[in-house]
Formats: structure tokens, C-alpha cells, sequence
């Protein structure tokens, strides 16, 4: 991965959530406060603008800025949640070119970012629920001597199955865990926008 | 959807140039998003900060003045601030001797100031952060992400805010925020729905015959769905659960809020207060002080929420002191 | 209908007890129905009495104290009081310098006012009768019954009120108070109907992408129907309807109220008080005072009506007085 | 017209108007406020409170007594209008017991009130529209040798065409003026609550 290609990453991101802003409001409205859809949009409009005018030389340049803004227009629990992710994933690319290995250990540091900011774990209906089991299905691929793209793809894919497992989860964590029992039953939308930025990977990694 | 504005992008930056244009005694920064005192303080004082998602007004712009907040900073509708806005509203409180945060406790509303406190840490300004979370409705468990912050902030903001006026020093503040929060619980009840302007559709859907128990300030469903009663049987709930969760006995005095969510008329607030007060009578417990009107809501929804504040003398006495603020004043 | 409320038949009776409850400065009689100062004044002036329908809080119970009005007596919901209550107000207002009584322009309003006076009259109590009728919405023509008196109500009591406190005779009460409303004009719009208790059912359907323009405070339909607009343009049909009433010019000084009829976000009402600043900025003409929020309301109707009053400095400085009220206080 | 029958028209009229009470209500929430009905019940209901314990002897005291009540627990534009009414008509009715032309005079006296007071003429979609014609048709009737109850009967039925005729109109008085042309097709409460009026009396002067 080089700054362009972390570059498309963030505009295909920016591309999907625009797609499916509505989507993610109404699954927030659901079990939550109905502004997921807006905050990211207006996160990664803000991104899209960010990088526009810079001339940024590596990936992590691309993404720690990405990681950055997000922080800084976002708000809400998906603001610092993504903004520290694509911070952490930013610094562990720090060369001019990233291997999919190195992939791998950033999209872990992401993670790794935002249990310990969130302090969420598996099947809390969060963010995590579909993070995990993508990098899982990455670093699988991986092992089984796939590259950056098939690795992209398969992590899209859990991330995606991740996402609908969340519908049958009860919150234990953010706002939908003021429901109750009441959460069960709706997928979770930030799982839901995590799975839509591992599919805009597996995109622009094909190209 | 039915409102007042010109865009759903646009909500938050023209209700903030309305609020400065209505009030003089603001000074509101229409670019870093914050609201500070356009007068003083000119002495050294520990500052005092909130914020939180637009949509709960007066909470936190009405209550910036003389005798409470030095500065807020709304975020977006429902949406919590940015580190960046609670760092310049930070930036702005400090005069030297530190900055308390009172911060809802939201999992979104925690992040965002946690970051920003350690930027301000940074940059050598002390900060405390005081966590309201008074709503019974939720268990504190590791099932949840804690109690919610709701009606007891204005009691925090008022308290605290009195007690930074006289002259407290930082951890002063804070302690007395803690405990008022400590000291206090509420409960709310919807009749009805409200819609963001982001989404466009009201947050759940609710038969004619049936209420939200237990909501927030969110617009987010409550704990459970009850059929709709009498306001003496509704207001039974809610006490039951405020007085479950912290026993009062006869000789205390308490501070009881009856708050609106925005689309409850002030008559029904009034009549709510009444059974409010006939509950409390009934056990012999002291109303000392009350407020009864709109302070934190949730847009247009219809519905009230309940917060019974256990007060002690000094609580009291700052309580009275006086507060210059577009949403509560007296004594001056 | 969901309300908070025991019964339709006692929703007064109950609202009252809890404004009993929650402001130990108004005395509340709940047999008489009305709602008269705890303490004082305890000199001869001359007394300021307002009533009319409920459904309006915090007009005009919330009205009364230091500096505004000496009683109110509210009627059902919707419903002008009785002359009985309105003699009742009168006698406890009265303390020898005579009493004004501030009717806002309804019919019933009007003869239950004019019947009580007669009465007050009878035993020797002067009355003044002060008419608003400020509603630009309506024409004063022999094809109506006149203008309505609305949100124009506030700032005549808070004058009148002050102007009274200083020692003003019966006759100089009256003169201010009737200027004032001379001077004061005022639209509505509405976004949404209300429901009364005793209806139970909405005064109207509109339509999700209509409004009513025009509309008075008792839930009635308005002047006329329109699609639904932005905030900018809904506030320049209002303030063209105004300024085209009473045309005003860079000179003028104004006092402005936007003001909430019970189910409006004040978040909406900031936005719609910018635009106003910003139409009243662009002609040049000085917002002097300003007042947002929900004085004069209409149950839970969303909505919004827009006041402007060319104000000379006796009534800038008048405003400014100290009041003390549970709605409107400043100054002490 | 003796005290009992003054009383059982006022007992008739009470229990007219609560069957009506939402019929009313309705009517005014079209056009005005929606409280006519709750305002007429809470009235009658009191007449029915202040007459039962009290010995009356004449019709007179019996209508004064009811117009006093009617003033002070309707309110509104209904309460000061139907109570000087009542008041008028019973300060005609002085003897123990009225002729026909009596209590012609008598209504004629209470539509004279309501005149005064209110200011409205034929037309203006009041009570007036109901209680004009009524009077009318009373007068006709005992004109053509027809009694009480006759006169009282073609009193009622004008009195509802009266209140018909309202639809069509449009309100120069009261609250359903503000609305301009908009009050046109919605029949007038007051003249309905008006027509229930001359129907109690034509139903108690047959028994
Ligand atoms: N502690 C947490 N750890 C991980 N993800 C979380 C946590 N709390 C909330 N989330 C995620 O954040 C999403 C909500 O984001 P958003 O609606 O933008 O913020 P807010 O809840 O503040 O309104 C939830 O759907 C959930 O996936
Ligand atoms: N000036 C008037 N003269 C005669 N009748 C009137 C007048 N104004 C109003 N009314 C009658 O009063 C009725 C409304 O009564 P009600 O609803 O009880 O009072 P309000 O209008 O004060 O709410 C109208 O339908 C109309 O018939
Ligand atoms: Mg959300
Ligand atoms: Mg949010
Ligand atoms: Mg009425
Ligand atoms: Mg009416």
C-alpha cells in the first residue's frame, strides 16, 4: 500500500458512507440517537478535504491525517473510536510502500486502538464485532498465500458477516446498551459502517 | 419533517448565531463552536466547562454566566463535541487556576473530553473531569456502558458553579460536582418520539396507547414500553425508581426538578410537579428548592423527566447564591 | 390523547396545585382560582391583573410577582375566566390606587372581563381596562372581532408591571400599558395542531408538508395554509406581515420576542430569532431587548410567533427594571 | 310557564347538551377552540347543582338563577351570552306562572341581551342565527293560535334550520372570524347549542 493507494482507500470510504449515510442514521435510529450516518459523512467529507490540498509522501502520512481529522469533526463515540484506529493504522505505515504484511500488523493496531480506547470485546455489538473477525480473515488469507487484495476481500466478507451477527447480540457497550434485551434484534451501526470501510479496501486493492 | 430551518447541515451554526444575536451577555465563537461569558470573570477563579450533543437546550449554552459555566461547546444534534472545541472551550475557562470538566456520562461524550483533557494537560492547564450519571433507568453494570448523565447536570453546573465563583480551588470544584451528582437521581418517561433533523423520521414508533419508561435525552428508546396511564400513576414510576435506588428519610432536604423534553406543555410539567410533591409529602421528606420547566431536553420530544437531588447545607447555600444565565437566574 | 393528566375535568385544578408546590413566592388559591403574590407589595399601587385561558404557561401565572403583574386568574383550558375569578383578582390586586386589568382581545375574554368590572365597579374598586391586540394575522375590521391580543401580552405586563412598581396612578398604569400595545405587533406560524384535554383529539390536520400561517393561541387553523419552507423564508412572511403593519425605521429601537408555542425546540427558536435579527439588522433598525423562548404558548403546538415592539426609552428603562416572577426575573 | 317546567327545561337543556358535549366540541374545533361542549356541559351541570337544593317559586327565579350560574362557571364567549340570556329571560318571567305571550316576550328579552352584549346581527354565524328565527317562528306560531308547546315546537325547528343555515356563512364574530373565509362550511356551535336550547324547551312544554 502506498499514499495513493491509501489515498483511494479513504475517498472509496468516503464514497460508500455517502452511499449509505441514510442506512446507517436509521440503524442508529434503532437502538441509538440516529446521527451514525451523519457523523461519518461528516467525518469523511471532512477527510476528503483535508487530503485534497496536501501533498502527503506515505501511507501513514494519508491515514494518520485521516485518523486525525476524524478526531476533529466527528464527535460522538464513532469520532474517536475510527479517528484513533486510522491514527494507530497511519503510524505502523510508515515507509513509502506497505507490504500486506504490514497491512496486516496496522489494521491490528487499529484494533488494538480501539478496544483499548472503547474497552469493548467481542460480542458487545460494537465496532469490534465487526473489526475482529476481519482482521482474523485477513491475516488467514494471508497464511494461506493470498495477497493484499484477496486479503482485503476475505476481511471485507467477515467484516460484513461480523456486522449481521451483531443483530442478534444484546449491547453491552455505547448507547444501545441502555436498551437492554431491547437491542437485540437490530444490527449494530458501527459495525455496519466498519464493514463498509473494509469492503472500500477490498475495492480499491483489486484496481 | 416538521421544523424550523433552513438545512439539516446547517442546524447548529444557525441556531448558534440566533444565540448570540438574543444575548449579549454571551459571547458565542461561531467558528471553534463555543459560547463563553462576553464579561469577566476578572479575577482568577477555576473554570468550569460542559458540552454534549446539540438538541438539549438551554443545556449547556443557557447555563454559561456569572455563577455557573464559563464556556460550552455543543457538538452536533445528539452528536458530542470534538477534542478540538472542548480544548478552545478549555483554553478559554482557564484563568490560571484550572478547569473542570462536567461531562454526561456518554461513551462518545467521555472519549471526546478525555482526549481533549489530555490536550489541555499538555499544554499545562490543569483539568478535573466530573461524570454526572443520575439516570436510574440504567443499571450500572458491566451490561452497560454505565448510568446516563441527564437532569443532575444542572444541578452539578449550578452547585459547582456557585462554589467556583466564591472562590474554590480546582479540587474543590470538583469534589462538590461529584457530590451533588452522587446526591441526586432521575428517571423520564416519552409520550412520544422526536426527530433529528439529520434522519428526518421520528426515533421509534409509538402506539396511541403506549408511553416510553426510562428513556434518555437521546430520543433512543427506553428501558420498556408501558400503556399510557394517569400522570399520578406514571409519576409513581418514576419516584418508585429514583427512591428504590437512593432511600430518602424525613429529614432530608432535597432539590427536585421536574423537566420538560421539549414538546410537554408547561401545564402538564406543573400538574406532574404536583404529584411530584404529593409523593415526597406523603413520606415527609422536605422540598426545599424546585425548578419545573424545560432545562434538558430531547428536541420536541414529548415527556418529562424526574430528579430528586439529596441536598445538604452547603449544597443549599449554593444553590441560592446568585446566577446570571440566559436559563436560570436569580439574585442578581 | 396522551397528556399528563389524571382526568380532562381535573386538569386545572391539578396544574394549579403544582404551581402551588413549586413557587413558594405565589400564593395560590385553589378555590378561587387565582394566583396572587406570597408577599407584599406592601404599599399602596396600583394593581395589575391578567387572566384568560390556560394552555398559555407560563402566561399568566407566570407572570405574577415583583415588578409585573399582582394576579391572575386562569380559566379552563382555552376558556376566558369567570367574572367571579376575575373579581376575586381584582379585590386582591386592588389596594386602594385602583386595578388594570390586561385583557387580550377575545370575545369572551372581553365580556367576562367587562361583567367583572362592572361588579369591581359596584364595591368601589377603579378598574382600568387595558385591550392587547397585537395579532397582525387578523384584520381589525367589522368582519372580525378585532385583532387577537397575543405574544404582545408579555411586554405589556412587564411595563405596565414596572411602571406600577414606581408609583405610577391608575390612569398613568393604563396610558403605558395601552402604548405599548400600540406600539407592539406580532405573527404566528405553526407547524404542527394541539390537543386540548377536553377535545382529545387534534384542533386540525395538516398535512406533512404544510403549514398554517397566521395562526392565533388556541389551537384554531390559521390564516391560510402553505407548503412547508425554510426558516428564512417562514420568518420573512412574518416579518413582512409585521413591519408592513407598522412600518419602522432605522431610528427605531425595538424590543423582540420569538417565542415558542410549547412544542418548538429552543434550539428552533435560536434559528428562527437569527433570521429575525438578520431581517431587522438589514433594514438598519436596533434590536434593544430581546426575549426567546416559550412565554406565550398553545399546549404542545409547534410553532413560533414573532413580536416586535418599537420601544421609546421609558419603556427600555421599564423593561430593565427588576422583576421577579416565575417566568421573567432579573434584576433581583 | 310555572317554576317546575322553568326547572325541567333547564334539567332538559343539561341533559341535551351532555349527549352533545362532543358534537359541540367537535363543531368548535373546527372553526374556533374546542371547549363549546365542555364549556356548556360544566355550565348546565352547575344549574342542575345550584337548583336542585333550592326551593324557587316563580320561572323567574328559577331562569335568573341558572343565567347567574351559567356566568359564573361557563367562562368564555358562551358563558357571559347564554347567562344574561337566562337572566333577561327570567327577569320577565316574574309571576308564578307565564303565558305563551310571557315567554314570548320573555325570549324575545334574552335575544336582546344577547344582542347587546355581543353586538352580532343575523348573519354573522353566532348564536343569534339560531335564537333570531326561533323567536320568529314562536311568535308566528302563537300568532296563528297555536300555545306554548306549538310555538315552542316551531321555535326548535327554526332554531336547527337556523343553526344549518350557519354553515354557509362566514363568521364576522367571535373567535371563528379570525379565519376568515375559512369558517365557511363548518356549522356555528354556538347556534348549535343554541337549537338544543329551543329543543329542550319545545320537548318539556308537550309532556
Ligand atoms: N465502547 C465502544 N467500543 C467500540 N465501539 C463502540 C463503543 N461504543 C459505541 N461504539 C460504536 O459506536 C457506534 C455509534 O456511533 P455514533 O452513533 O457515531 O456515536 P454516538 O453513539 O455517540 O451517537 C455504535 O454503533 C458502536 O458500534
Ligand atoms: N359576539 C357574539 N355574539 C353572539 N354569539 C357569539 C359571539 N361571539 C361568539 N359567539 C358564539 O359563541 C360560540 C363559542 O362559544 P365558546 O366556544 O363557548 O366560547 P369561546 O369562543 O370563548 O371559546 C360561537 O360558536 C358563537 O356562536
Ligand atoms: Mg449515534
Ligand atoms: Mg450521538
Ligand atoms: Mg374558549
Ligand atoms: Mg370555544
Amino acid at each position: 500500500m502506498d499514499a495513493a493507494l491509501a489515498r483511494a482507500w479513504v475517498q472509496a470510504i468516503a464514497a460508500a458512507i455517502d452511499e449509505h449515510t441514510d442506512q446507517l442514521t436509521q440503524l442508529d435510529s434503532a437502538i441509538g440517537d440516529a446521527d451514525h450516518g451523519a457523523n461519518m459523512r461528516r467525518g469523511f467529507s471532512a477527510c476528503l478535504d483535508a487530503l485534497a490540498d496536501t501533498p502527503l509522501e506515505t501511507p501513514g502520512d494519508v491515514l494518520v491525517r485521516t485518523g486525525a481529522t476524524l478526531i476533529s469533526s466527528v464527535g460522538g463515540a464513532a469520532g474517536p473510536l475510527y479517528g484513533s484506529a486510522f491514527r494507530a493504522i497511519g503510524r505502523a505505515l510508515a515507509g513509502p510502500d506497505a507490504g500486506a504484511e504490514q497491512v496486516l500488523s496496522a489494521l491490528t493496531e487499529g484494533l488494538t486502538a480501539v478496544k483499548r480506547l472503547g474497552a469493548a470485546v467481542p460480542g458487545d455489538k460494537t465496532i469490534v464485532d465487526a473489526y475482529t473477525p476481519a482482521v482474523a480473515a485477513f491475516e488467514q488469507e494471508l497464511w494461506e498465500g493470498g495477497g493484499l487484495a484477496a486479503a482485503a476481500a476475505h476481511a471485507a466478507e467477515a467484516a460484513e458477516a461480523g456486522a449481521r451477527a451483531t443483530t442478534t447480540m444484546q449491547a453491552r457497550k455505547g448507547r444501545a446498551s441502555y436498551l437492554g434485551p431491547r437491542s437485540v434484534g437490530h444490527q449494530d451501526p458501527g459495525a455496519t459502517s466498519t464493514a463498509l470501510i473494509f469492503r472500500a479496501l477490498a475495492e480499491v486493492t483489486v484496481r | 419533517m416538521k421544523k424550523f430551518l433552513n438545512s439539516p447541515d446547517t442546524v447548529l451554526a444557525d441556531a448558534l448565531a440566533g444565540l448570540a444575536a438574543a444575548h449579549p451577555d454571551l459571547s458565542v465563537d461561531l467558528d471553534q463552536r463555543i459560547i463563553t461569558r462576553a464579561h469577566g470573570p476578572h479575577r482568577a477563579k477555576v473554570g468550569l466547562i460542559s458540552g454534549g450533543g446539540s438538541g438539549h437546550e438551554p443545556l449547556h449554552g443557557g447555563f454559561v454566566g456569572a455563577g455557573m459555566l464559563d464556556a460550552a461547546c455543543p457538538g452536533e444534534v445528539f452528536t458530542s463535541p470534538v477534542p478540538d472545541q472542548i480544548l478552545a472551550a478549555t483554553r478559554a475557562a482557564d484563568r490560571g487556576a484550572g478547569v473542570v470538566h462536567i461531562v454526561k456520562n456518554y461513551t462518545g461524550d467521555v472519549m471526546n473530553f478525555q482526549m481533549a483533557a489530555e490536550l489541555a494537560g499538555d499544554e499545562g492547564i490543569a483539568v478535573r473531569t466530573v461524570l454526572v450519571d443520575d439516570d436510574v433507568a440504567v443499571q450500572d453494570s458491566t451490561y452497560t456502558a454505565g448510568r446516563r448523565g441527564t437532569g443532575a447536570t444542572v444541578f452539578v453546573e449550578k452547585i459547582a458553579g456557585a462554589h467556583a465563583e466564591e472562590g474554590a480551588d480546582l479540587d474543590g470544584v470538583a469534589e462538590i460536582a461529584r457530590r451533588v451528582n452522587a446526591a441526586s437521581r432521575s428517571f423520564a418517561v416519552a409520550l412520544t418520539a422526536c426527530t433529528t433533523p439529520a434522519s428526518g423520521r421520528p426515533g421509534f414508533d409509538l402506539p396511541d396507547d403506549e408511553i416510553e419508561v426510562g428513556v434518555g435525552i437521546h430520543g433512543e428508546p427506553g428501558r420498556r414500553r408501558e400503556k399510557l396511564a394517569g400522570a399520578k400513576e406514571i409519576v409513581a414510576t418514576a419516584m418508585d425508581a429514583i427512591l428504590s435506588d437512593q432511600p430518602l428519610d424525613p429529614a432530608d432536604r432535597t432539590i427536585v426538578m421536574v423537566n420538560g423534553l421539549g414538546g410537554t406543555p408547561l401545564l402538564e410539567l406543573y400538574l406532574v410537579f404536583g404529584e411530584v410533591s404529593a409523593v415526597l409529602a406523603d413520606k415527609g421528606i422536605t422540598v426545599a428548592r424546585t425548578l419545573v420547566g424545560n432545562y434538558v431536553t430531547s428536541l420536541e420530544m414529548a415527556g418529562v423527566s424526574i430528579t430528586v437531588c439529596r441536598a445538604d447545607e452547603q449544597m443549599l447555600a449554593l444553590w441560592d447564591a446568585p446566577v446570571r444565565t440566559p436559563a436560570l437566574r436569580w439574585g442578581c
